[in-house]
């Protein structure tokens, strides 16, 4: 097993199933020689040439769209938006003509379409270089969305979305690009979609999450092992849609009291329906109200005395546990 | 008189679909399908009236346009990207009345959706037909994104788009040409400009008259084609065609036609344009002016005539009558294929 | 008062307000001489002519942000997107640009659009003439959403979304276009945004829900009373955002029972995060599961038979307050 | 010799900007701007470097185009809609080298956004400056926008959009000018053409050589102009600012430039351009090139050269200095302005 970076496993993913599969191809802005502005391309136009990894206009719409048509023909093309927030000009060719393909033509048609793009705060990047865009997403039947959280499931989750015969939206945390570092297996190691991971097993409370809210909740929760004697299990969803309802029902099962908890504003976030669904058909099982906790519904901006006032953090994550414990 | 001019002086003299290279034959059936589309069309607005099809959309006017077209092209190899307007377009690459019928009933057996969509939603995986929905001018992108594929794996196959002159408008068009372009893609951006987007009027869709007049903006050619000759669809489409296989690019056709219908069955177009016009543009409709093309040729004789359409009656009927009694499609289908079903 | 039915209320209130404010203007496909594909603006541009009432080209992109660009230099655009369905190629207008115009100018720029569309099922008009858009707008600051659910409301609602300073969204349910007629107050009349109305009091289950769900509700709250002697309150939110959080509140310790229930499909919907909320903020009133009830995750299919599979109708309604009212 | 050919020597001979009608003071404010603009930008490296200002995006190359565009518009009535390049441009509406540094340091008090947004985010209501985001090419459709609002009023404003040659890839530029055109709208889209959108170069964003090249087929005129020529910029601007007050509607205009930095502070340019391709273009350079042509009118020398780098210099310290005590945006303000406040 190798070491890599988050964004490293990325691109091991890409030039692994690039090599192994004619069909995958690469596409978007600055992907090419440039090896993309984050390097998750870097040096796979070099190795499988300028007809496979595509720099294209600056088009958002397009790069959906050609991926949409190509997937049609035959292809399994990765298409890169530069950031998350500049992939609302392909909202229509991603939410009317890839999610509905298959449907539409009663299954005679697939779209085999990966759409990566880093997304997330924390990086300082303002209103448009920090958006979360998933649940945005989440509503329109059709699309599977995933957001890895380690390197190895980076790669994993990769192999899988581009294998799979359906449209997958694949987010990746910039801010943990590289400051993540882990151990990757090689070869063909795949992750299956819609699977979550207890990422710490626990007894008390359980901390549903994903993204950086693993990272943000796992410090929170060593934090309560250690200052109050509270065990926090925290799951990883990892695929949003659709959701492991069983990984969520078990965890809820174990522990009986939830909090749901993003790095994305709280009203209408995935957690609205992960808490939802605890709320009606977990019912019986729980022993307080299923907490959510999430970014301010705000925008993000850029002064780091303003962003920090806008997005969750260790200490707002302990804090919530604890009032999640004393019920 | 040399051979030369001998030959020169035949081939002026020369029926338009020889210089093409188009048998009596051919035409003949080229001819017959837009005899089909149009029979099929209004096939459709009586089933409307009865109450059996909710809703028709139609391609009335835009039979030569669409026939000629996919009539240069290669069934079984070329891709095609439909729009409502293109059942001529679909018929010559395999679609059949059936098929037309069958999805016009919404019954479970429609090849191109099984009562999923509204009629007029093309799409046939076996004729490389892609699927198509109601949102308009994002097949645009969609026939460059398979023109890339197509060129990437050395296929030889070309991707046709169909659409409106107000489809143009969208961002969509923009994109899909300028990518094209840039890739020279095997790409043919073919748009039927019927004058009219709903009630909107060519000039507040466009400050220039021609939509090929952006052709070259993108770096292609842009050309425009009287739309109701059949003929002369077919040259500048195989034209278009063999510049595409040679690796020289898209081309953006302008087929000028006019919509012979109301927009569809739930629009009323005398809230904006006169019957009179209307009237008038049925003098030069694509099916009297391909008739008496033939005509003119001895190709066809009042008892052909009276045959074709005896014979597509005919092949309406039995579809018909074979659609009419197809199921429709069972409730405990309406969920499915939302994500592909495991093996 | 006047009688009329939910579009006449829309056309109206467009009339008024266009006779009162010379800065109101209307754009959108065919809203001009042809007075829009459901003639919510017929007769506007005879009267207030072609600069104020403009057919645009089929481009809903620039049909908003010629709305945004407008608003910024002192106008209130109404801008018609003729099909819901149609709004996703102007999304990244609204979400990247209307939306965050007030904030990311530190207050100094307001955006007072309205962007009206038809939406909703129903009608037989398959995957594109039949969605439920509000989820997709939902999870974003910045923006609200209006949904009238008696031409009373319509009427109101609009006037006050067209008169708020910040950009609203306002759907209108194009089944009950005409056959829903009701007492509408000329004049000056409007219906704050933020309100929501008890369409129907009751004591023994709550019944939260919007738009076509309103009229559903009604008809199977009836039913319960008459069949099962149970009273149903039905809450019509008619602006899901902001959302009327006391409303909520006030209804849901009344009856400690509650079903939230629309015709939009269910996972990531508008009832996502009110059952979140109700499942976080008002736990210990609550004598039961947070129900929830929605169309199935499907796109929404043509034929007759296909589609009510897919929709809710009285009896799943009623169906699911009998399931209710048994904890 | 007649009078008219004595008028027609002296006017051949008559320097550019005199033929402009613009007085000596009025291109030394000019050339006194683009000065200022470049100062600033460099300032902001320092401070970048200095771990001061996070991000810096630059108008290195973008000078005489920007000044001499929004030179020939009327401030306080023409509108702007700018891009991140546009600083020079926002500084002859009225900004200032204050609000530039309270902007790069995010302070409470910067005027355009407070903080809020990276610096180079321009808006400022005072000076009719739209406020603008990060996402490429929104804008140009606001500035139609604004456009529009501006013919209902006939109030005989101008609205002018900034923005590069990648913008011009975007659906956004295609509608908002072909709505523009269709409208006549006063509206002016200036592109400046700097060969690259980060790494792609142009031959990766479009297939026709020039941007301009697409104003016809919106009905519009195209023009290109040598953007670091400051006085042909400010004249062909002038011209369509004209145009457009005459009702004749909308121009393109595209500036061929050269970006003189990398994209951003975040980008590495040695990745996808020779740094001699760089050092070629800087012997073209805009201030290098008003500054020899303000030399051959007799217009400035070397001492009137270092009155105004030592002014421009000043200028800055004493902005910097402001700003830099000026607080930081407290934690409150944060969810503030998502919605208007309750008066
Ligand atoms: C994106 C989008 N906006 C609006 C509509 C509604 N609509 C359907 S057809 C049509 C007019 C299309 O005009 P044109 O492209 O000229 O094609 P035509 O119908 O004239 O053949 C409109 C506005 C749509 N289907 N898609
Ligand atoms: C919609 C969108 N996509 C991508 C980006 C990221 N991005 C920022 S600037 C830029 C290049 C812009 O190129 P151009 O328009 O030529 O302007 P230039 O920077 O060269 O002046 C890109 C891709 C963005 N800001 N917005
Ligand atoms: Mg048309
Ligand atoms: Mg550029």
């Amino acid at each position: 097993m190798a070491v890599m970076t988050l964004v490293e496993a990325v691109r091991n993913a890409l030039d692994w199933e690039m090599e192994r599969d004619e069909s995958v191809i690469v596409l978007g802005e600055d992907v090419g020689l440039h090896g993309g502005v984050f390097r998750a391309t870097d040096g796979l136009q070099k190795k499988y040439g300028p007809l496979r990894v595509i720099d294209t206009p600056l088009a958002e719409l397009s790069i959906a769209g050609l991926a949409i048509g190509a997937a049609m023909n035959g292809m399994r093309p990765v298409a890169e938006i530069q950031f998350a927030d500049y992939i609302h000009p392909a909202f229509d060719q991603i939410v009317n003509e890839a999610a509905k393909i298959r449907y539409r033509s009663n299954g005679t048609f697939g779209c085999p379409i990966v759409v990566r793009a880093p997304f997330g705060a924390g990086v300082h990047g303002g209103l448009y270089h920090s958006q979360s865009v998933e649940a945005l997403f989440y509503h329109v039947p059709g699309l599977k969305i995933a957001i890895p959280s380690t390197p190895a499931d980076a790669r994993g989750m990769l192999l899988s979305a581009i294998r799979d015969p359906d449209p997958v939206l694949f987010f990746e945390h910039k801010r943990m690009y590289r400051r993540l570092k882990g151990e990757v297996p090689e070869g063909e190691y795949t992750v299956p979609l819609g699977k979550a991971e207890v990422k710490r097993p626990g007894t008390d409370l359980s901390l549903i999450t994903y993204g950086s809210g693993v990272y943000l909740g796992l410090e929170a929760a060593e934090r309560l092992e250690r200052e109050d004697g509270v065990s926090v299990e925290v799951l990883d969803l990892r695929t949003l849609a659709p959701l492991d309802q069983e990984a969520i029902a078990a965890t809820v099962r174990k522990t009986s009291k939830v909090l749901v908890f993003h790095e994305d504003n709280k009203t209408g976030g995935i957690g609205a329906e992960v808490a939802a669904r605890i709320a009606e058909e977990l019912f019986a099982y729980l022993d307080g109200p299923v907490m959510r906790l999430g970014a301010a519904d705000s925008h993000i901006p850029y002064a780091a005395s303003l962003e920090e006032a806008i997005l969750p953090n260790t200490e707002t994550v302990v804090q919530a546990l604890r009032r999640l414990a004393a019920y | 008189m040399t051979t030369e001019g001998t030959a020169l002086i035949r081939a002026q003299h020369q029926p338009e679909h020889e210089r093409l290279g188009l048998s009596a034959d051919q035409v003949l059936r080229m001819y017959r399908t837009m005899v089909l589309a149009r029979r099929l069309d209004e096939r459709q607005w009586i089933l409307n009236r009865q109450g059996k099809q909710a809703f028709v959309i139609s391609c009335q006017g835009h039979e030569a346009s669409g026939v000629g077209s996919a009539s240069a092209l290669q069934p079984g190899l070329d891709l095609m990207c439909p729009y409502y307007r293109s059942l001529p377009a679909v018929l010559v690459f395999g679609s059949t009345a059936r098929d037309v019928l069958l999805e016009g009933l919404s019954r479970a057996e429609g090849p191109w959706t099984g009562g999923r969509q509204m009629p007029a939603h093309f799409g046939d995986v076996r004729y490389h037909i892609l699927t198509s929905g109601s949102p308009v001018a994002t097949q645009i992108v969609h026939a460059a994104g398979a023109a890339l594929a197509a060129k990437i794996r050395g296929d030889g196959a070309v991707a046709i788009a169909y659409f409106g002159e107000g489809a143009t408008s969208k961002g969509d068009f923009h994109e899909g040409l300028n990518f094209a372009a840039i890739h020279r893609l095997p790409a043919i951006f073919f748009c039927e400009n019927n004058g009219y987007a709903i009630s909107t009027p060519l000039g507040k869709q466009m400050a220039v008259p021609n939509v090929a007049d952006r052709g070259p903006a993108y770096g292609m050619p842009g050309v425009v084609v009287d739309g109701n000759d059949l003929l002369a669809v077919y040259r500048v489409t195989r034209q278009a065609a063999e510049r595409a296989r040679r690796g020289e690019g898209p081309t953006l056709i302008e087929a000028k036609v006019y919509r012979l219908t109301p927009h569809s069955s739930d629009d009323d177009d005398r809230r904006y344009r006169a019957p009179s016009e209307v009237e008038e543009a049925r003098k030069a409709e694509p099916l009297i002016r391909m008739r008496r093309y033939l005509e003119e040729q001895s190709l066809l004789d009042e008892r052909q005539e009276a045959a074709i359409q005896e014979s597509v009656a005919a092949e309406i009927e039995a579809a018909l009558a074979y659609a009419e009694q197809a199921p429709l499609p069972a409730p405990t289908e309406a969920r499915r294929h939302v994500f592909q079903e495991a093996a």
